[in-house]
Formats: C-alpha cells, sequence, structure tokens
C-alpha cells in the first residue's frame, strides 16, 4: 500500500511538475497561432526527456553521481565549463521567467502590477529552499500544480470540433498565413520546452537527495514513463484551448492573461481558479527547480558540498549561489522586461544547450565501471542514439532560425 | 615491478580515471573536484636512466590549477592547493579521502562563506523542516 | 611535473619522427604501501596518432556502445598504443621522446568493473 | 510593469541588440510588414478585450482577471500605435494606411480603457461593447486592404 502511495504520489509529481512557465507559454502561442499543427513535437520532446530523465535516473540511483558531476568528468574541464556557462545563463533566465510567472499569476487573481509581486515571489521562493525538506517541496507543488487539468477539462467542456482539432495533428504543417521557418522555430521552441536541461539537473540531483538505490529505480521508471507523457497531455490540452478559442479570433498569445481566457470561456469562475492556482503551483514549483538546479549544476562542477538534505552551513557555497541567483533573477525582473519574452528565449537556448549536457550521459550509462550490469540494453541506445541525433539538428537549427524570423514574430 | 604485461595492482588511467572526479572526505562529503594531479619523479629535459624508480602520484591539485587547465598558463608555486595522494583510502568513480575534509585546505572557501555568511542568515545552522 | 603538462605532448621516437600525441597515463596502485592505500606509479603512457582529444574510455575497455559514439571514437584514435615507461628516453615541456626499439603494446585496460 | 512593458517586435529589440540585426534579415523593417504586424497585434488585443468584456458581462470571470487582459490588452494597442507612427512611408496608399491604422488602434485603445473604467466604477461595461466592435471593424477592413495592397504589389 505504502509503495504504491509512493508510486502514485512520485507519478502525479512528475505531472505537474513537466509543466512549467515554458510548456505553458509556448503551447499556448503555438496553439493560437498554429492549433494542434505542432502537437506532434510535444510528443518527440515527451518521449526525449522520458529517454533523458530515465537515463539520468538510472545513472544517479546506482552509481551515486548526479549530472553535472558526470559532464565534467566525461568532457573534461573546458567542455565542462563551457556547458557550464550555457547551462547555468539558461538557466538563469528560466529562474527569471518562472518568479514572473509567479508574478503574473498573482496578478490575474488580485490585478496588482506584477513588478509588485517580484519581490514576494522571490523571497517565497528563497525561504522555502532555505527551510522546507526536499520531499515536501516536491510533492506540494507538485500536487497542486496537477490543477493544471483544468485545461483538459475546460478543452472538453468547449466541445470544440474533435474532427478538425485531429485534422491540424495529423497534417503537420504551417497554416496559409504562416511561414515555414516560423513553424520550424516554434517546433524547436516547443522541444525545448518539453526537454528543459534543468528538469534533469533537478531530477538526477534529487534522486541523490532522496538517497535513491538501484531498488528505486522501478519507482522512478514509473514517474518518468507514466508521469512526464501525462505531463505532455496536459501541454496538448493548453495549446487545444488556444486553438479552440483563440485561434479563430486570430488572438496572437503575448500574455498570460490570454493563456487562462479559454477556460473561463468553458468553466466560469470555478475552472478559472482552478487554472490560476495550477499556474502558480506550477511556476513556483518551476522556479524551486530551476533555482536549485543552479545550485546544483556550480556545485557539482567545482565539486562543493551540495544538497538540500544538509543544513545551509554544511553547503555554504550551494546556498550562497543559489541566493545570488535569485536576486540577479529579481534584478532582470525589475527592468521591466516581459517575463513571457524571457520564457520564449530561454526555451529555445534550452535546444541549443542540449547536446552537450545529453552526450555525457549517454556515455556514462553504457560504462561499466559506473553502472555495473545495469548499462543501456540495446533498445535503450538505440533511441538514446536517435534522439542524440534529433538533439544536434535541433541545436543546430535553433539560433539560425530565431535569426530567419525574428523570434517567431 | 611495472610491466604493464602482468599487473601486479589495480591498473588505471590518470585522465580518464581520476581527472575531474569528485573528492570525497571520509563521509562522504565532496571536498572538491580533482582539477589536476602532481607527478613526482619526472625532471623536465634530464634524459631518464633506465634502471630509474617510475614516477609516483604524489598529490591531487586543485583550486587555481582549474583556471590555468582551463586557460593555460600556470600558477605561482605557493599558490597551488595540494590535497596529499596518501591520504586518499579509495579511488572508484570518485576519490575517497581518508580523513575528514573540513581541515584541508582545499576547503577554505566553504568554511569562509559558511562562517560568514550563511550561518548568520537565521535558520543557517538547522536541519530543513 | 603536473599531469596537465605531459597530456598532448608530442611523442617522437629516438629519431625524431612523429609518433602521435600523449592522450593518458597509465598508473599501477601497486607501489610501496601506505596507510591507506598502496602508492600509485607511472607504468606507461597511452599514444594516440591521430587525434589529441579524449577517447571518453571507448578505446581501452573495448566499449563500443552505442555505436554512433563509439565508432567515431575508435576512428579518431586507431593505432592507439601504450608505451611502459621503461621505453620513455626523456621528457621535455610538450614532447616526449622514446627509447631505441621502444614496443607498441596493447593499450586495452583489464576490466576494472568496480561500481561504486 | 504593464506601461513599461512593450509589444513583441519592440520588445525583441529592447532585449538583444543582436535583433535588431535579425528584424533587418527578416524585412520586417518595410512599411507593409511592420503595418502588416501592427494590424495584427492590434485585432490580437481588441478581440482578447472583446473576450475578457463579455465573459465579464456572462460573470464568468474575476474582475482581477479581466482588468489584467484589458491591461496587457491596451499595452498591446499603444505598442502597435507607436510603431506605425514611427514609420516612414514612400508612397501616397501607405501613407493613408498609416493614418487610417493609427485611427483604428486609437479606437480600440478607447474601446479598452472605457472597459477599463467600467471595471473601476466609471460608466458602464456596456456601452465598452460597441466602441471595441468598431475598432475590430476598422481594423478588419484594413487587414483586407492591406492584403489587397500587397496583391496589387505582386
Amino acid at each position: 500500500m505504502r509503495r504504491i502511495f509512493a508510486v502514485a504520489l512520485g507519478i502525479l509529481t512528475a505531472i505537474g511538475g513537466f509543466v512549467d512557465i515554458g510548456d505553458l507559454v509556448t503551447n499556448a502561442i503555438v496553439g493560437s497561432r498554429f492549433g494542434l499543427g505542432l502537437a506532434w513535437v510535444v510528443l518527440v520532446g515527451v518521449v526525449g526527456i522520458c529517454v533523458y530523465a530515465q537515463m539520468s535516473g538510472r545513472v544517479a540511483a546506482v552509481s551515486g553521481r548526479a549530472t553535472f558531476e558526470i559532464i565534467r568528468e566525461r568532457l573534461g574541464p573546458r567542455a565542462g565549463l563551457a556547458n557550464l556557462g550555457a547551462s547555468f545563463l539558461i538557466n538563469l533566465l528560466t529562474v527569471t521567467a518562472e518568479i514572473g510567472g509567479v508574478a503574473l499569476s498573482l496578478q490575474l487573481a488580485t490585478s496588482v502590477d506584477p513588478l509588485l509581486w517580484v519581490p514576494v515571489a522571490a523571497f517565497g521562493v528563497w525561504i522555502v529552499i532555505w527551510r522546507a525538506r526536499f520531499k515536501l517541496l516536491e510533492n506540494v507543488t507538485g500536487l497542486l500544480g496537477l490543477t493544471l487539468i483544468v485545461f483538459a477539462v475546460a478543452l472538453f467542456m468547449l466541445s470544440p470540433d474533435w474532427g478538425s482539432l485531429a485534422g491540424q495533428a495529423l497534417q503537420p504543417g504551417p497554416p496559409a498565413d504562416e511561414q515555414m521557418s516560423t513553424y520550424w522555430f516554434y517546433a524547436i521552441a516547443l522541444f525545448g520546452a518539453a526537454m528543459t536541461p534543468y528538469e534533469v539537473f533537478f531530477f538526477s540531483s534529487g534522486a541523490i537527495e532522496e538517497k535513491w538505490t538501484e531498488k528505486d529505480l522501478a519507482t522512478s521508471r514509473a514517474n518518468v514513463l507514466v508521469g512526464f507523457p501525462l505531463g505532455g497531455v496536459l501541454s496538448i490540452a493548453i495549446a487545444g484551448c488556444a486553438a479552440v478559442v483563440l485561434l479563430p479570433a486570430s488572438i496572437d498569445v503575448t500574455s498570460l492573461s490570454q493563456v487562462v481566457l479559454p477556460v473561463a470561456e468553458a468553466g466560469g469562475k470555478l475552472a478559472l481558479s482552478f487554472a490560476i492556482v495550477g499556474i502558480l503551483a506550477a511556476t513556483f514549483g518551476a522556479a524551486l527547480e530551476t533555482t536549485l538546479s543552479s545550485g546544483y549544476t556550480l556545485a557539482q562542477y567545482f565539486g562543493w558540498s551540495w544538497g538540500k538534505f544538509r543544513r545551509p552551513a554544511k553547503a555554504a557555497r550551494f546556498h550562497l549561489a543559489m541566493i545570488i541567483c535569485i536576486f540577479v533573477a529579481m534584478a532582470i525582473l525589475a527592468t521591466g522586461v516581459d517575463p513571457i519574452l524571457v520564457t520564449e528565449y530561454s526555451v529555445v537556448f534550452s535546444a541549443v544547450a542540449l547536446p552537450l549536457t545529453y552526450l555525457p550521459i549517454l556515455i556514462i550509462a553504457n560504462d561499466r565501471e559506473y553502472m555495473g550490469d545495469k548499462v543501456n540494453g540495446r533498445a535503450m541506445n538505440l533511441i538514446g542514439s536517435v534522439y542524440l541525433v534529433v538533439i544536434l539538428v535541433a541545436a543546430i537549427a535553433a539560433i539560425p532560425l530565431l535569426i530567419v524570423t525574428g523570434a517567431g514574430s | 615491478m611495472n610491466d604493464p604485461h602482468r599487473p601486479a595492482g589495480r591498473v588505471l588511467d590518470a585522465h580518464l580515471h581520476i581527472l575531474d572526479r569528485q573528492v570525497l572526505d571520509r563521509d562522504g562529503v565532496p571536498v572538491t573536484t580533482v582539477d589536476d594531479l602532481e607527478l613526482d619523479g619526472i625532471e623536465p629535459g634530464a634524459p631518464i636512466e633506465p634502471d630509474a624508480p617510475p614516477p609516483t602520484v604524489a598529490a591531487i591539485l586543485t583550486g587555481p590549477d582549474l583556471a590555468t587547465r582551463i586557460f593555460g598558463g600556470r600558477p605561482p608555486e605557493s599558490r597551488h592547493i595540494r590535497i596529499p595522494w596518501k591520504l586518499v583510502s579509495e579511488v572508484g568513480t570518485t576519490i575517497r579521502l581518508g580523513i575528514t575534509g573540513y581541515i584541508l585546505d582545499a576547503t577554505w572557501t566553504e568554511r569562509w562563506v559558511s562562517e560568514h555568511i550563511i550561518a548568520r542568515i537565521p535558520g543557517g545552522r538547522h536541519d530543513p523542516e | 611535473m603536473i599531469l596537465s603538462d605531459l597530456l598532448g605532448s608530442e611523442v617522437v621516437d629516438a629519431a625524431g619522427h612523429h609518433l602521435g600525441a600523449l592522450i593518458d597515463v597509465r598508473l599501477e596502485i601497486s607501489g610501496a604501501p601506505h596507510q591507506l592505500l598502496a602508492e600509485t606509479v607511472v607504468v606507461g603512457i597511452l599514444v594516440s596518432p591521430h587525434s589529441r582529444t579524449s577517447t571518453w574510455g571507448f578505446e581501452r575497455r573495448g566499449a563500443n556502445a552505442p555505436a554512433i559514439i563509439a565508432r567515431p571514437q575508435h576512428w579518431l584514435h586507431r593505432g592507439m598504443f601504450l608505451i611502459a615507461w621503461t621505453d620513455v628516453a626523456q621528457i621535455d615541456e610538450g614532447r616526449v621522446t622514446l627509447r631505441d626499439g621502444y614496443e607498441r603494446r596493447d593499450p586495452v585496460l583489464a576490466s576494472t568493473a568496480h561500481p561504486h | 510593469m504593464p506601461e513599461s512593458r512593450r509589444g513583441r517586435s519592440k520588445r525583441a529589440q529592447a532585449l538583444a541588440p543582436l535583433l535588431a540585426l535579425t528584424i533587418v534579415l527578416s524585412g520586417c523593417s518595410s512599411p507593409a510588414s511592420t503595418f502588416d504586424q501592427a494590424i495584427g497585434q492590434g485585432v490580437a488585443a481588441v478581440e482578447t478585450a472583446r473576450i475578457a468584456v463579455d465573459q465579464q458581462l456572462d460573470d464568468r470571470i474575476f474582475p482581477t482577471t479581466t482588468i489584467t487582459a484589458l491591461g496587457d490588452a491596451r499595452r498591446e494597442l499603444v505598442d502597435a500605435s507607436t510603431s506605425v507612427s514611427e514609420t516612414d512611408t514612400s508612397t501616397e496608399s501607405d501613407a493613408a494606411l498609416r493614418t487610417d491604422l493609427l485611427e483604428a488602434l486609437a479606437l480600440g485603445v478607447t474601446g479598452v480603457n472605457r472597459a477599463r473604467d467600467a471595471m473601476g466604477g466609471t460608466g458602464s461595461l456596456e456601452d465598452a461593447v460597441p466602441a471595441l466592435e468598431r475598432a475590430s471593424d476598422a481594423l478588419e477592413a484594413l487587414e483586407e486592404r492591406a492584403t489587397e495592397a500587397e496583391g496589387a504589389r505582386r
């Protein structure tokens, strides 16, 4: 019973934890411009994050080594540092976007200027990281984030023309008024939103925080293989809602208030309150995860003592680094930059940085000195190799597409 | 003793198995990463006598060695932070030391940040709730 | 001497012909016993004729999975060999000279499977 | 934050100088494409405001969310007007389009402002509906005109 509960909890938190500001915004934008024409990318991204998280979770559980320790060990200090720089900056952008997302969702509930909410959100993130136990932090935000299921419910309540939605999904390609390059630009953004590296840093370091062993591998596999795909379904539902309500009114999504309009349309105030709580929890949870991830990456590269299972004074540089990150994120938001825009950039750059973080995991998952007889099987290596190519292509194409499309405008 | 065909002990490659790995202390607390290794018994520019004893690993280097390994150059002799190799108890996927890391030079920044900043913030010395 | 000063050095034979780059140093934990671990001695150097980059361990364990990484690695480091330390005549900055009649040995590491 | 945040293309330029190059490369700097983009931005904002107002009249949405949505819509409209006013034109028809476009966007701002005022207790929300409808019609007409002009240019 206890075990079933643990698995169920893990799956639920994985669903809630999958969706963050990046998924919310990118899916809503894509839905409002392309309908479900890019739903296949979510599918590709979800399988990718399953493969990636499953491998790094297994490496962490079997060898006790977290992802960034392995990146440095296998790629050496130079490539490792380039990787750290890129991952850390993207992480910082994501922290900024998530804290901004918390402020924006509080604005939806209060209509108070988000700039005033930023310090509150930032302090909230810090105090939870400083004081709360890892398990608690993971479970509460994950479960509250589950209220985002309201987007799936709303999609049903809108009773859309399922045939035309399916048509959009099954015949991928840009609509007449959009360019091919814009279509592919958003494909990469969506891929980056689904496969953000911070999720993997957090997942593998979390395995060590919770002292996983080989016995926990089955649980971890269930979390990943059930939780992430359901999170992907949620992402498609967000895009679907935008496709049904916003696309016909030619509303290109540029703000969070537009993302929740379809939910209010379908289910009124009750549904809207679920959506706002869900967005708040998902962004707050992701703000915690990304802040922790910036601490994890730095500490693991430099060999500092890290982890929430230690008291802060025993992982001093780790905590100091996170405090600095939160301050920098606040400073960026204080310039008045739109968090939605920061989000759009962070998901694209996530796709750019992905190959260097993915490659070492694929290598170590095959290294018997680390993994004993728990190395990748043939099937896993086949799909892992396919994704290495997919990730490389997406990373190489991202920047040129960003320039050609003017960031999708 | 050093015929590679008949190894007398465990054989490993310095770059592959030691460089850039985590150094943990007796209690499993991270101390640093292996930024470089110091080898004793190699005299650059001098011919090696056929019967000279082989070089040995003297110390793990950390601190400024990371920067010089990445950007080139060499830190002054006094700036090296050394962890003598004789403190190492085990070489696996990590390098384990046989002592507590808290007293080593390699952890002085951790101690400084801990004492001067983190421990002064309320709750810094307590376990999370 | 620092390990990273050795890594990447050019390796030449006694006549000065280029043989490749030093990409790793082989150690053996076998010297005089210490309190915790026996002394770790240098027993040889690994030389790759075509590349100075790291092998990510693929050459030395007969590792071949996943093929998408292993194949290019095997190709990049084709013809890699091990030189016993007793065959090394002199170390200079960025250059290692071997003795006359040095022997190219098999670089594959005996399995040291040892998860944590 | 709402007043200082700007519309998509403007914000992009502010975020990274690289994007200036970007926009030149993608040909966004010609009057026609600036107008196209402004029309799209205006339509999206006015339609958002209309949905939010409808939902408010139906009592399906929290007033705080309506106010936020209206604020976001106004920001987009103002931003679109700014980028249109700052565009130089080289033909009579482009200049005329600019004038009409600015007028239509101003109609949108008027409608949104009327709705915001009503949310604050001044006037009634129903009054905002016709104003927003007029803006929507005007923008739609301009959209057709811009498409025709593009056809003529080709």
